[in-house]
């Protein structure tokens, strides 16, 4: 059933200052079906959607819609030319209502005036696709909205063009299983109505279930390229360049796990209720639960940027009251939020900056600026090694590494101060398989070094890989504990609230 | 697939800054109002002394209304007060008393705001020249240009054309009531039409804008092209008002900083993409209500000064104090 | 930089190019005026030249805190104004020299006091400090002339005007030397210090880069924002020391410094709105402002010329410089 | 505006010299000419409100202007209230206060200090029309409805005594540089468009005409530019402010101090007196703030008036009366030429020490 491709893209090469991002890559997608586009972070998938939507112009090569040339010098090109884009960072307006942003920069007119009844209902038309016109409301500021939903919106803005072609780049780094399925039956829909879709995805398991076809790219170059969808390893070694052995590192044995480093008891805040909670050094607990249920809200809460306002948290037996994250931070607790540019990166400073920022803030403030108590110059750019940061000098502008090595930097900053409780808010979101690994070997590796770690995330096999104890959490409310033998569904009944966890 | 029963959205706050303009607005009047009573001077609650109050401060509002789009699209524009010196030397050197030439020097003054807003536009699109910096050095150009011609009033505007100054119907003069109506037409251009709605989403994220396909250097263009079109405005009224033009009544004014103040005031936010006319609007009548206060109470000049900034930081303060954002 | 970021994606290793066009623009300008007049060659000519650029060089190196942490300090020059005419008026009224060794710490202390408040206001009450500052700009110059009366009260001893007038004569070499000289060079340097070689600097450039990010980081974001408006405003008194030392008192001095400042600094690169900004670029950017005034004056251009040349010449700089870091990709 | 009027230039240089009626040692009583305005039409029962509409206490000169007005106030019992509205030097804000005041309806006279001549006529015209007696004094306004307009000779006058002065002391062929505060102001530029023709006609050079703002360090880095380039045979200015920072220029050149000219404030003239150069202080007497005062008293209470023009004697302070006019006590930017001295709240009142 596959026809003459609607998107070709011929020798495609583009190089930024210091970095050659692509180099002659080659790219089809045709009519009716799912085109999966794989590559470690940095591989230049984005870059490549970038000029193939008119954001950047290639330096080499061709792209054709419908078999005839184009040069897009501006995405509005593209968008007329029929092809939307997910993008991998937001790119909604905050303070304007999910309508608006639907309609961004294509609003109805009747007789010369925008027509907002008519984008609203239209919107709620969209929205329906979803089965979340309940959940999202047309007149409701993106602001208003949590991540996911924020996710939902971009998602809904691409399909609402009714495009013949759909570029999706990594979708679901922010969304839950459940609204994971959502998308995947949205797709097969759209497949079945002949629109050719671009999917980008770290996540091997998205591939397998909705990909047709699959493009690996590194360093810049197609290496491998799949008619049918074969086996996971497979197209993990076209990425990699060899197989990943032990995918998750060797769980906690009893030994290892010490006495509790952080207890709260009764803790509640605006949005958490009455959270009893223990971790232990050497442990790593997952925290599970659907978009809005409170990890977040839990993570800020230890962290001190969203304090508790009841109940007692105790830090190594000593109660402790955790009001900034500088108290935090200083109390021994680290933690790398999950939106890393609105929260954790400082894009016009060098890599060497970002990952030296916690520990000079808490050095001597006149102290050199290249060597603190905590670390030094070398050190640090021995953790950014350590970390297989990549990029063509550490003291290139953040602004310019690709999403996964961003992520590695910031690991490295609280490498730097070696914390006794270390809170991971999605770790691995847009992250690239081999990277994924090394973030999970790295974070037993903190347990191993007698540190508490959390990790709260939406990817349940990440969560039941990788932790020795799983809390689920719902509400702002914890509502079931289990252990790493648990099955995904029986956390995401717990999560649901379908039925009740074991209690702990 | 079935609606997953989930709220969301938080509850949707109530957006305090969003009604600040107005609650300072009113305070002001209170005030005003508190104060005549206790003085004793009961007859400043004329109508006639209200519509002076409005009428105090036209050119401000008329400057402040372009200046509001300029900061919306998260721009500034620091050249108008220049804008009006020149636009009022031509008006009155263009006319130069005769009635005839009314209509050329409006077109002549309003071809030259349009080239002005132009270039501002450009230089800040095309060669992504920092707006302050940009519609500095054009300030700059605008006033040695301009006092190169003239270092004196030239020219004189013909009686009729005074009209538009000095005329009203009954005792409201015609002047204030095209304020309101310049300002009607704003709101109805960033409320109904789709270069407004670009203008916020420019505003508010360039990249965004651009990904959605708006042609986002064109709204920024638009956007200064209307910011010194009303600056020409104001300086064609402001000839009119003198009888004549000179090349620093704009700066005497202070209308460059006067107006990004009352716009701030009124709520607009200087990142841009959040704000509105009527706060502008609202911000004005509070500067005006301001000097009136001062008249009424006879404060000392410098006392002025002194209220006069501790106000404005007040004011701004009111709403912004209690935002999450992060502000520098 | 190490393997296997070397490695892969393949990447040039050499360092991003481009000398910050400020540099290349003072040269210039320098060469015309010494061209022009070859007196400027001689000591008196360019020591001259350096004792005038001091006052707005320090300020701006000051200023460029703020900027740099994500500000603007509009009301510097009325800082100046205040505490030189509140020294001038109230202070001074009898021509006293012992004065100068308790005043100058005193109108320091106005100025911490100043920038205290400039840095509670924008951080606490979140008032942008454009608006912030403007509304301290406005109030400062109230309280001047409130506080002298509308013209100051009395004279600066000489012990005072040392600083911004006296030159030290027959140094080998380069014959006179100018006391502002040597300020310049050691807040140049203190400056430069601090902004470039210290934890503090980089938190500075931090917070103007990310606020949030930097807080979440453990960065004393409030704090640090604060120190940057007090540096301004005890750079700006300093220049304003020598501002007074050299012109004497007068009633409106130091207005217009305020922006002149922020185009110093923007001139040498920086970023308005915070996270990028360079001391030494800065000092430069106020040297080829004052040698544009300098070259015009030689010229003997009418006025309004100048303000046209200084036009382009603004834009043009900020032009070359954003169209420079694109192509460097920094 | 014509700002080389030969008419007017030949009118002034007249009257530096004529003879002013009126009480010799009360400078600010005297008045050119005999021509007089009858104002029984606005013969009023005391007490009044006497409103002021000034253009601004923007500089030293009004500010030392202002108290002598304030003072002289207080010695005019029937005056029961004075308002002061202030335009902070902006026309569009002066015509407002204008209006408001007018709106409140309470002034008896209305005393105008007109920010710019052209644009404020029609203000004041207003007034009139609202049968108020009006004042103006300092700069002008282009209609007579006023009672009467008060002012000192004039901006040609201060012109031609400055350079009478330096033709005197300079030879012909030398060098004069021309130093003003900003273009545009009616009072200065005549004072410029006088002496530059003075000039020519000596045969002096002009080097140049620069605007220094009235900033003092702008005003030295100036001098020190000329200087690197050639001698300096005298230095013009059209107003004091900035005259001390010009002679120090000399001085921390190392240079001899030719004729540098001022005006009567206290810097300037302890500076001449101590170094000794060659200078002059030409005047704009701030007296005319008392004067404007006075004339408002006599109108409300039916009196005749100087008018419609009442000139006063503009003094030039030269090196024989020099001393009478230093005073130690005084800010350096008091105006010598106020008028004041009699005064009882003198010198307190103006920031001196007694
Ligand atoms: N605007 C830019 N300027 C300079 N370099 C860039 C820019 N955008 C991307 N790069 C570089 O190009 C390379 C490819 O980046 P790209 O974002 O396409 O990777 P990616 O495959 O999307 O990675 P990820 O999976 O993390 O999103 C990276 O080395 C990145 O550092
Ligand atoms: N970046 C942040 N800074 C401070 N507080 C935050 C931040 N993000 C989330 N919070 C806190 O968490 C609360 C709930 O956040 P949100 O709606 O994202 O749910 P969540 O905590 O993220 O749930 P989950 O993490 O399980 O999806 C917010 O109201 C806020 O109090
Ligand atoms: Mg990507
Ligand atoms: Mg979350």
């Amino acid at each position: 059933m596959i026809d003459a491709p609607v998107i070709e893209m011929r020798g495609i090469s583009k190089s930024f200052p210091g970095v050659k991002a692509l180099r002659g890559v080659s790219f089809a997608c045709a009519r009716g079906e799912v085109h999966a586009l794989c590559g470690e972070n940095g591989a230049g998938k984005s870059t490549l959607i970038k000029i193939l939507s008119g954001v950047y112009r290639p330096d080499a090569g061709e792209v054709l819609i419908d078999g005839k040339a184009q040069h897009f010098s501006h995405p509005q090109n593209a968008l007329l030319a029929g092809i939307s884009v997910i993008y991998q960072e937001f790119s909604l307006l905050r303070e304007r209502t999910v309508a608006q942003n639907l309609f961004l920069g294509r609003e109805p007119l009747k007789n010369g005036i925008i027509d907002s009844r008519a984008m609203i209902t239209e919107t709620q038309r969209v929205l329906a696709l979803f089965g979340i016109r309940h959940r999202i409301k047309p007149e409701t500021l993106v602001a208003d909205l949590d991540v996911a939903s924020q996710q939902m919106v971009e998602i809904a803005k691409a399909i609402s063009l009714n495009a013949k072609v759909i570029v999706m780049d990594e979708p679901t780094a922010a969304l839950n299983e459940a609204e994971c399925e959502v998308l995947f039956a949205l797709v097969d829909r759209l497949r079945a109505s002949g629109t050719a879709i671009v999917y980008i995805t770290h996540r091997m398991r998205e591939v397998t279930r909705i990909a047709n076809r699959v493009t690996v790219i590194k360093d810049g170059e197609v290496t491998a390229s799949f008619d049918t969808v074969p086996a996971p390893e497979v197209i993990v070694r076209a990425m990699v360049g060899r197989d990943i052995s032990e995918y998750y590192p060797e769980p906690a044995a009893p030994a290892e796990i010490g006495k509790p480093v952080l207890t709260i008891a009764g803790g509640s805040n605006a949005s958490l209720r009455d959270i009893d909670l223990e971790l232990r050094a050497g442990e790593i607990v997952g925290f599970a639960g659907l978009q809005g249920a409170g990890r977040t809200a839990l993570a800020m809460a230890i962290f001190g940027a969203a304090p508790l306002t009841a109940g007692t948290m105790t830090l190594d037996g000593k109660t402790v009251r955790l009001l900034t994250p500088r108290d935090a931070i200083r109390a021994g607790i680290g933690m790398l939020p999950g939106d890393r540019k609105a929260s954790a990166l400082v894009l016009m400073q060098s890599v060497r900056d970002n990952g030296m920022l916690t520990a000079r803030s808490f050095a001597h403030a006149l102290g050199r600026r290249n060597s603190n108590r905590f670390i030094g110059i070398e050190g640090m750019d021995g953790l950014l090694d350590q970390m297989k940061v990549r990029a063509p000098s550490y003291e290139q502008e953040m602004r310019f590494l690709s999403g996964g090595n961003q992520q590695k930097a910031i690991v490295a900053r609280w490498l730097a101060l070696r914390p006794k409780v270390l809170i991971f808010i999605e770790p691995t979101r847009g992250i690239d398989v081999d990277t994924k690994a090394s973030i999970y070997h790295l974070m037993r590796d903190l347990a191993r070094g007698g540190a508490a770690v959390m990790m709260v995330s939406s990817d349940l096999p990440e969560i039941l890989g990788a932790s020795d104890r799983i809390v689920v959490m719902r509400d702002g409310r914890i509502v079931g504990q289990f252990d790493r033998t648990a099955t995904e569904a029986e956390l995401m009944l717990a999560a649901t609230g379908e039925a009740a966890g074991v209690a702990a | 697939m079935t609606d997953t029963p989930l709220t969301a959205s938080k509850p949707p706050r109530f957006r305090f800054d969003r009604h600040a303009s107005t609650i300072l607005l009113l305070a002001a009047i209170a005030i005003y109002i508190v104060l005549v009573v206790a003085l004793g001077q009961t007859r400043f609650l004329t109508l006639d002394n209200l519509v002076a109050i409005l009428g105090r401060s036209i050119t401000l509002g008329i400057t402040a209304i372009g200046q509001t789009f300029a900061i919306l699209v998260a721009s500034i524009d620091l050249s108008v007060a220049s804008v009006i010196s020149a636009a009022a030397v031509v008006t009155s050197v263009v006319m130069n008393g005769e009635p005839s030439m009314m209509l050329p020097a409006i077109l002549a003054v309003l071809s030259l705001g349009a080239v002005v807003g132009l270039i501002n536009g450009l230089v800040i699109t095309k060669l992504e020249v920092n707006p302050l910096i940009a519609t500095l050095g054009m300030s700059l150009i605008i006033q040695g240009v301009l006092s190169y011609y003239y270092n004196n009033f030239a020219g004189a505007v013909p009686a009729e054309f005074q009209v538009f100054a000095y005329g009203s119907v009954g005792i409201v003069p015609y002047s204030l009531i095209f304020m309101f109506a310049l300002a009607g037409l704003a709101w109805f251009v960033l409320r109904f039409t789709r270069f407004g709605s670009d203008i916020y989403s420019v505003g508010g994220n360039q990249d965004a804008a651009r990904l959605a396909g708006i042609k986002t250097a064109r709204v920024v263009i638009g956007a200064h092209v209307i910011c010194s079109l009303c600056a020409a405005i104001a300086g064609i009224y402001l000839a009119s008002r003198l009888r004549s033009g000179a090349p620093w009544i704009g700066a005497e004014g202070v209308y460059d900083l006067e107006s990004i103040a009352v716009v701030v005031i009124g709520g607009t936010v200087l990142a841009g993409g959040r704000g509105g006319i009527w706060g502008t609007m609202a911000g004005v009548i509070i500067f005006s209500l301001i000097d009136s206060i001062f008249n009424v109470a006879g404060v000392d000049a410098f006392v002025k000064q002194v209220l006069r900034g501790i106000i404005i930081i007040a004011a701004v303060a009111f709403y912004a104090a209690r935002s999450q954002r992060p502000v520098a | 930089m190490t393997e296997q970021t070397a490695a892969r994606p393949e990447v040039s290793r050499r360092r991003l190019p481009g000398v910050n066009p400020v540099y290349v623009l003072v040269v210039a300008l320098l060469l015309a005026i010494f061209i022009m007049n070859p007196a400027f060659g001689e000591p008196t000519g360019y020591m001259n030249f350096l004792k005038r650029v001091a006052a707005l060089a320090i300020l701006s190196g000051g200023a460029l805190y703020v900027i740099v942490s994500g500000g603007f300090d509009l009301s510097v020059g009325s800082t100046m104004t205040l505490t030189l005419t509140v020294i001038g008026s109230s202070m001074l009224a009898s021509n006293d020299p012992n004065s100068t060794y308790w005043i100058i710490p005193l109108m320091l202390g106005i100025g911490l006091v100043v920038g205290l408040i400039n840095g509670l206001v924008v951080s606490y009450l979140k008032v942008p400090s454009l608006i912030a500052t403007l509304g301290m700009m406005i109030t400062l110059n109230g309280v001047a002339f409130m506080w002298s009366g509308g013209a100051p009260r009395g004279y600066l001893p000489d012990t005072f005007r040392f600083f911004g007038r006296f030159n030290i004569s027959d140094v080998p070499l380069i014959g006179i030397l100018p006391v502002a000289v040597i300020c310049l060079v050691v807040f140049g340097t203190i400056l430069w210090w601090g902004m470039h070689r210290t934890n503090y600097g980089r938190m500075l450039h931090a917070i103007g880069d990310n606020p949030q990010a930097a807080r979440l980081a453990g960065v004393p974001v409030q704090r640090v924002r604060i120190s940057a408006f007090v540096v301004s405003a005890l750079t700006a008194v300093l220049a304003g020391v020598i501002l007074g030392g050299r012109g004497g008192v007068s009633v409106d001095i130091g207005s217009g410094y305020e922006l002149q400042a922020i185009t110093a600094a923007v001139i040498g690169g920086a970023q308005l709105l915070g996270g990028r900004g360079s001391v030494p670029a800065t000092i430069a950017g106020a040297l080829a402002l004052e040698a544009i005034f300098t070259l015009l004056n030689l010229i003997g251009l009418a006025q309004p010329v100048r303000l046209v040349v200084q036009g382009l010449i603004l834009i043009g700089a900020v032009a070359l410089a954003t169209y420079q870091r694109k192509r460097a990709g920094r | 505006p014509n700002f080389d009027d030969p008419a007017e230039f030949a009118k002034q240089r007249e009257q530096l010299t004529a003879t002013f009626n009126g009480p010799a040692d009360q400078p600010y009583l005297q008045y050119a000419g005999d021509a007089m305005v009858d104002t029984t039409e606005f013969k009023k029962e005391g007490p009044w409100t006497v409103c002021f509409s000034n253009a601004g206490v923007n500089n030293p000169w009004r500010v030392v202007g202002y108290t002598n007005m304030t003072e002289e106030v207080k010695l005019h019992p029937e005056i029961g209230t004075f308002t002061h509205v202030d335009a902070e030097g902006s026309d569009d804000k002066q015509i407002a206060d204008i209006d408001d005041l007018l709106a409140g309806g309470n002034c008896d006279a209305l005393i105008v200090s007109p920010n710019s001549t052209a644009a404020l006529t029609p203000a004041v015209e207003k007034a009139c029309a609202a049968g108020l007696p009006v004042i103006v004094f300092d700069r002008g306004v282009t209609t007579d409805c006023p009672v009467t307009f008060v002012h000192p000779v004039g901006g040609y006058g201060f012109g031609i005594q400055a350079a009478d002065h330096i033709i005197a002391n300079v030879p012909a062929g030398g060098n004069v540089l021309m130093l003003r505060i900003l273009p545009g102001v009616d009072v200065l530029e005549t004072r410029a468009s006088g002496a530059r023709n003075m000039f020519a006609e000596a045969g002096l050079t002009v080097l140049g005409e620069e605007f220094t703002d009235g900033d003092n360090a702008k005003t030295k880095s100036i001098v020190e530019d000329y200087l690197q380039r050639g001698t300096i045979d005298a230095v013009w200015m059209d107003a004091g402010a900035t005259a001390v920072a010009a002679v120090e220029a000399f001085e921390d050149q190392g240079v001899d101090i030719p004729v540098v000219t001022g005006e009567d404030q206290q810097d300037y003239l302890q500076k001449w007196r101590d170094l000794g150069f060659k200078g002059i202080a030409p005047t704009y007497p701030s007296y005319q703030w008392r004067t404007a005062v006075i004339a408002a008293v006599n109108t409300l209470k039916g009196e005749q008036v100087p008018g419609p023009e009442w000139v006063l004697p503009q003094p030039a302070i030269t090196q024989d009366v020099l001393d009478q006019y230093i005073n130690e006590k005084m800010p350096p930017l008091h105006y010598a030429m106020c008028g004041c001295e009699d005064m009882e709240t003198y010198p307190e009142a103006w920031g001196g020490t007694k």
